[in-house]
């Protein structure tokens, strides 16, 4: 039952049981897993009564297609599943519980409207493969979403289906390998910047391309020189995130978008860091061709603990035929008396396919169109204006206190360094991190982007006030003079201490793999 | 304007004090000036919150829901199973709502056991020992399960019984633009794959659905068979509630299961967010896309999870990662651990059984109707197909008018033209429902 | 800003501003108020665009009505005022999280179904004052509540006004006062055990009559005899529970019933028991005549950390007519073909009046009776079995490591006695109490009933397993062991620790009064 | 039958093995057996939680809700103010939901913190300085206030304006035939209550509503004189959404505070859950009727929470406790306190600025309309009352059909018969919307 020999499982025997409590509030102690609270016999569901015919399964299924036994599931009653799901809850982090400054992820508020916006039944309960007659709201709702979004971005028309901005940036990559190949060859090479986000290069190589790594300079942006002598026919584009992941802009965006579109490239935009120029600056008139978004960033959409998100991708007029369809559009008016269906569905001329079962993450959508109609232009201004304005803020109060290696203004998140830190104390930026969920703060996204040494990627988001700013601040500076006092490293590394589990023991989940309950040793 | 900024007009002044500046636009002085939006964005002004329900309150009225005034008897891969408020109330607590991917497994322990417990109910399931945290829907999870097995034979060449779902059919062929894979569609004989008809010799992977698109019970001994022969690797694309009574994808000898997880405490929700659902033998396990959520202990030696094997993922292996999947959903995941739960052992047998119970007495009223054909006589479970006397979508907005969401239409790829429509019929669904579809379904097919 | 000298306040000076976080998921933090998070100028209201014409205050409210400036309130966003109450929210132990054995209290399950019919739009946003034309769903939903409830009582008609088991006890003696005026005289004693619960006796003052306690035998009953001393011509009646609040059935029912009938006096049932005897025995048929229910105990419906409850009162057929008024009625069909509203108002012929501002507490009533449909006779009549069987498993098991003064079959709960702990360990109940706390159970009620000393009051409810009450043994018992062993006062005298907030000075608190954020030191 | 019961026929089995029974009827084998229910409960056998929902959708779907199709102008103690979906979600947390009354701190400092903080609104908001954690509603409260003006001032004589809810006049009148208290009404002369024709010399309380049930505004600063001269207790019920612009209570120089607290985030609910607020001046702390939350301090020193001067409570002091109230209305407090910190400072005054403005319009309209009379010329904020050309409930049904709720018909204690009519506007209501009721009106009252 223990995970391993020597192990201190903290679990009594009875917890095989229904035991209904692992120290609520307590938060030091272990909660069982469904299948130790499992007993055989016990049931929660309850079904409709339908007075349908109770046919036997023999007469249903033929013999050599039913399964032998039931799937062994677990049995519980509803009150303990309710329990334990409630518990696990307490053991979760969250927005809703506090400052969750992680770097590149964009963790504002969610808006609760949009919860209440996505529950509506004349959205949620819609079958997707329902006729467009029964459909004419959600139409209208992608319609002018995607109608939001190219202007948002400055383009020309979008895809709502990727599921999450990797999607996007695959279909981006199709749509790239498309309009190429309509215009005589696929190329073979797609640019990226040393600081771009792992799913760049990954998304590369699933898109049929070779990745070519272009470095920063030493003011953190795009070596343009270095970036110049990658540049021939053979490159279809480059994917770039601008703000860049450092949380810098790339000055000479123009020149870029200049010399890749010489070669005949396209440029991508990786959307994750629009929450930085929403409304201030926008990709197409940088020069981009393909811009996805991160929904769940940018608009604010809940992460879920890591997804669902939304990745719709946008593109500029002449990349418009290859969208995957079939997509929701606006139908001229058949009858002048506006009677009949006005959306439709409609796949695009040279539509590379479809990307998505369906229609997208379409409840994610819903909230998200919810988002931009609160703020609306202005609104979507400020927010960028205020994620800028809180990381600089941050940035210049923490400066000194770590390394700041690219130290100048920053876009919506600053990268700190515990290089430092590490050298004159030995605590790194992963003990920080711990010290930080100490303090009750989310932990800062860590080792990212690769081009940073103990990088420390701090994004506000503008959602925070300037006292919960001051208090992170307090907290970070806390830790760094604690790190220097006597015991510093070790306090470091023996965080966190009081979360509902110590550090957790990496490595050893890889080495002696557990994916399951049933292949706990 | 509306926003969810706290910062007053003073602590702007403030903070941009701090930082030697003038005004917010300030801020943006590195964005070369002729970039920048002079007029804004060319969207209308904000509404406060409640203009903005009224808004999506009207969008969502011009939908037909379904529910009593719009009876489900669609499917075709987005079904109408029971979502008890249970379920809801507990996947919508906002801890799991409103937490990123659990990169700080200390305070992420309820989204990372939740996701343990998934993995092992998903697994349990399907039969296969792994699997992983959810990916988008079924279809990306097929394209993955694609992606593996050619990794793992080394080859291209992918055969793909027609049977499987025609959207995530065309999904796969979007994304085999870009790996390259070599898709051969294997068509249906009185409603199963005729794998006899394939042509390539040496497939690195085998696609089978199970049911498939038509509702039908496809022969996997026969597939097992065929991928012992010419060593491909075989994906069969389950229904996780058939699952309940069918024989599993694992004991059929699957090597890898992949699955529409949507029917476990998922609103039909247009389509999305949905569930992608992947599992595969322990051979696999190094190239699992997406996440993996193991056990593992605390420094104190306390039980623990922690997403896993990450070396896998693009943000370590980049751009040799096994997938660039890294938002997936893991919400839904946890809300499918949560249905399971609450279906257990026998609720999951049942649901199941009560559809099954249902399509066959559904099947038997809508045969009755004259001019309505079987569109094969294999054996079926949850949902059927049929040849209609007339277009299946016409026949669908008719009914939709006396309130049956009558099914899908069916394209011409499974040996049909127009006429053909696949009906589902889940545990929901009430004897009286029924009786008054068929009825309905007399007229329109008239 | 602490709250006194030399108290230790954890809250940094910022506290004071947005601080976004206490240490979520620690538990030892302090989370600072409202006002401590509140800044000036912060808004999280939005309101509906009207487009009604926008005249200045000045023309609305003449000047000495005007209030000279706004109400302080709080002032924080909204992202602010969800991370505060969802902090909160983490501080509180609760049925959902964990087992909640307190006596008296039926801290069984709130099935979420009920949460669910609770809000369904056309039930929640119904005015209370629309008329019956529009609120027939509402009028058949309380007639065939009153109906249930009557039924499981054995009454013949009943008013579901009473907001709670206090409201509907001062009903119910309001009821016998009217029923004894209509006799000629009111009477002026109304006769209470011993062991009642501390609302009965309140109630009897104030609905006008004196308060006369008869005692328990040694078998925690009613003692028939002294009952029979205490009865004449000026006794109103007798309220009683049960089982009664020792947990045990008073077996005498009959004897007791008839002799106070025979003085001419009422019985009223006190329900907060009735979660015993569902479906088994019935008030009614005992020979009570005024029944209160908590539907807020026994029919699950949420207690929301002290309220809302639900209160009905049912009555024998002789006191229908003074029942409270008006009353959901079914209307004699007026046209044969069922046209025309079914379901109407009536005011009884001698009504005490109205108890309650409109119909009473009425989402509350409506998840009741969701409850009562899902269960159905046999259903209810298996909680109370299953209630029963739960505490008498406890007691035995508990047997021997506590008291337990009456040491017989009880019903759903039972009475313990931490009498020995205390003369052998000086470990109180109240200090076993704080332990469960640490243990991750809430506490049993302490110190009630009164008879009963160092009294722990423990009702498992049926919604808990055998897995789950074998953990609450252990746990007792793990007490029990540890308060003997060296140093255990102590340690009892320190629980709990890993709560929130370690053991609350309860007498500085009523000694030093601090009712409001204001009213600090 | 279905139940929440956890136990499987074993270990029901093992359990009765241990108390040495052979089946669960022996568990009542003290009950006398003629007492005991042979036959079970003559009700319903128990239904699936999906049929429940039907049964009780049917219900609901009797009812006519107040939205789009039935445009609420009715108030009368129950208004239609915004509730915005972040109280929903907080006030919905189900640790709120679901615990008992905070008896042990330690673990309840949640709701205790919440509830101190409702406390400390409250009394900000009414201008004294206690507030109580709630009682069951308004007229509950008002009963509160007058038990303890009796007790603090000695005496039984209660003048009370006829100015106050008449549904709360009738509980007042109902709980006075227990604690004796004699109430004299005292009626109104163009709205407001015409003090000089009450005849108790002495009174112990004096009981004022403010605004008044007609909307009007009293002068309370005779209310005050009043008190001073005999020496009686000074109670308001007061509204507290008015509030947001009016002068409090607590310098106007009231004693106690009354009133309903269902405006603040509570939707219309048929009535209930409601709250009743309660709050007085620091002298008659020891006589609060209800809980009341405390600051101190745990055993570390750390702020903590804890309901306190339990000595008043009715489980201490029993038959001499100051009220028999124990359940109260706590998550309504904790909404309250949600819904308060949600409108703050500004948007207290907002809404009821707006509501003001939007009574202001919809009154002209209506006075407009030909046969229309004002009921009184004193100045009103959200509500108002009028004197129809027919009788008001005619005109609220007819109204009704129309898809308006018309407001709620007077009785005739208001110096009117049945053709008065209090109309209510919140800051809900669209021009659009008081427009088209207007000209509805006009139809209806023809
Ligand atoms: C810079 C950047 N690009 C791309 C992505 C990928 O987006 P998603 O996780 O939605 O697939 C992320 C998200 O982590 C990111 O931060
Ligand atoms: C035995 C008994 N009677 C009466 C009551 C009073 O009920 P309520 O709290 O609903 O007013 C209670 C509740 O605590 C109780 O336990």
């Amino acid at each position: 039952m223990t995970p391993a020999a020597g192990a201190r499982d903290h679990l009594p025997p009875a917890a095989a049981g229904g035991r209904a409590s692992s120290a609520p509030l307590l938060g030091r102690d272990t909660e069982p897993t469904l299948f130790e609270l499992s007993r055989p016999g016990r049931q929660a569901w309850q079904l409709r009564t339908t007075g349908v015919p109770e046919l036997p399964l023999e007469e249903l299924v033929p013999a050599e297609h039913r399964r032998p036994s039931p799937p062994q599931l677990a049995e519980v009653s509803e009150r303990d599943l309710v329990a334990h799901f409630t518990r696990l809850s307490h053991r979760q982090f969250s927005v809703d519980l506090g400052s969750y400054p992680l770097g590149s992820c964009t963790m504002k508020y969610n808006p609760k409207v949009c919860d209440a916006v996505a529950a509506l039944p004349g959205l949620a309960d819609v079958h997707p493969g329902a006729p467009a007659s029964c459909t004419q709201g959600w139409l209208e709702l992608l319609v002018e979403l995607e109608e939001a979004l190219c202007q948002v971005t400055g383009m020309a028309a979008a895809t709502l289906q990727p599921a999450a901005g990797a999607a996007g940036e695959l279909t981006g990559l199709l749509l790239m390998r498309a309009w190429h190949e309509s215009q005589g060859r696929p190329r073979s090479k797609v640019i990226i910047p040393d600081s771009a986000h792992g799913t760049n290069p990954a998304s590369v190589t699933l898109g049929g391309y070779q990745t070519v790594t272009v470095p920063s300079d030493e003011r953190g942006c795009v070596d343009l020189a270095a970036l110049r002598a990658e540049l021939d026919d053979d490159v279809a584009g480059i994917m770039l995130t601008n703000p860049n992941t450092l949380g810098l802009f790339e000055e000479e965006i123009l020149d870029i978008a200049a010399a890749v579109h010489e070669v005949g490239g396209l440029l991508y935009y990786d959307g994750a860091n629009l929450n930085a120029i929403l409304g201030v600056v926008r990709p197409g008139d940088m020069g981009f061709d393909i811009v996805h978004l991160n929904l769940h960033k940018t608009f604010a959409t809940p992460h879920g603990g890591g997804g669902p998100g939304a990745g719709p991708v946008a593109v500029a007029p002449r990349l418009a035929p290859f969208l995957p369809g079939p997509r929701p559009v606006r139908l001229d008016a058949v009858d002048v008396d506006g009677a009949g269906p006005r959306f439709g569905w409609e796949t695009p001329e040279h539509s590379i396919g479809r990307v998505h079962s369906w229609h997208g993450n379409a409840l994610v959508l819903a909230r998200a169109l919810a988002y931009v109609l609160v703020h609306g232009g202005d609104g979507l201004r400020r927010v960028a204006q205020l994620a800028v304005l809180n990381a600089n803020w941050l940035r210049t109060r923490l400066h000194g206190t770590y390394d700041v290696p690219y130290d100048r203004p920053c876009m919506h998140e600053c990268v700190l360094s515990a290089a430092t830190l590490k050298r004159t104390t030995g605590v790194r930026a992963l003990d920080v991190a711990k010290r930080l969920l100490e303090e009750g703060f989310h932990a800062p996204t860590v080792y990212f982007p690769l081009v940073v040494d103990e990088a420390l990627m701090v994004e506000p988001t503008e959602t925070e006030s300037l006292q919960t700013l001051e208090a992170l601040a307090d907290a970070f500076e806390r830790i760094a003079r604690q790190a220097a006092a006597p015991g510093g490293a070790e306090l470091a590394a023996g965080a966190p201490h009081g979360t509902p589990v110590g550090r957790v023991d990496e490595t050893r989940a890889a080495r002696t793999l557990v994916p399951t309950f049933d292949a706990r040793p | 304007m509306a926003d969810y900024t706290p910062h007053t007009e003073e602590e702007i002044a403030a903070m941009l004090g701090v930082l030697g500046l003038d005004g917010l636009d300030d801020l943006f002085a590195v964005v070369p000036a002729a970039l920048r939006l002079a007029g804004g964005l060319d969207l209308a002004p904000g509404l406060p919150e409640p203009d903005v329900m009224v808004r999506m309150g009207g969008l969502a009225a011009a939908n037909r829901a379904c529910g009593p005034d719009l009876v489900c008897f669609a499917g075709g891969g987005a079904y109408d199973h029971e979502v008890p408020p249970v379920t809801r109330a507990l996947a919508s607590r906002s801890e799991f709502v409103t937490s990123y991917t659990p990169y700080q497994p200390e305070v992420a322990q309820g989204v990372l056991q939740a996701v343990f417990e998934f993995q092992t109910l998903l697994a349990r399931l399907s039969g296969v020992p792994v699997a992983n945290a959810s990916l988008y829907d079924g279809a990306a999870a097929v394209v993955e399960a694609v992606n593996l097995g050619a990794a793992a034979s080394g080859r291209q060449g992918v055969l793909v019984s027609r049977g499987l779902n025609p959207s995530w059919r065309d999904v796969l062929g979007t994304f085999a633009a870009g790996t390259g894979h070599e898709l051969e569609d294997v068509g249906l004989e009185d409603g199963v794959t005729a794998w006899g008809t394939a042509t390539q010799p040496e497939p690195g992977v085998v696609v089978v659905a199970y049911p498939n698109y038509l509702g039908c019970l496809e022969d996997l001994g026969a597939v097992r068979r065929l991928c012992d022969r010419t060593g491909a690797l075989m994906v069969v694309a389950f229904d996780p509630v058939c699952a309940g009574i069918l024989r599993s994808p694992g004991e059929w000898g699957a090597d890898v299961v992949v699955g529409e997880g949507q029917v476990f405490g998922m609103p039909l929700s247009f389509g999305g967010p949905y569930l992608g659902l992947f599992a595969c033998g322990a051979a696999h396990v190094r190239r699992l896309p997406g996440r993996l959520v193991g056990e593992t202990v605390d420094a104190e030696g306390r039980r623990a999870y922690v997403t896993t094997l990450r070396a896998r993922e693009q943000d370590i292996r980049r751009e040799k990662a096994t997938s660039n999947v890294c938002t997936n959903q893991t919400l839904m995941a946890v809300t499918a651990a949560v249905q399971m739960g609450w279906l257990g052992t026998s609720g999951m047998a049942e649901i199941a059984l009560r559809s099954a119970r249902g399509a066959r007495y559904c099947r038997s009223a809508l045969l009755a109707v004259p001019g309505v054909e079987p569109l094969s006589t294999a054996p079926v479970v949850r949902e059927f197909a049929l040849r209609l006397p007339l277009s299946a979508s016409l026949v669908v907005e008719r009914l939709a008018e006396e309130g049956f969401l009558a099914g899908i239409p069916l394209d011409g790829a499974h040996g049909t033209d127009e006429r053909g429509l696949i009906v589902a019929v889940t545990e929901r669904r009430t004897r009286d429902e029924i009786d008054a579809f068929a009825s309905a379904f007399e007229k329109a097919v008239r």
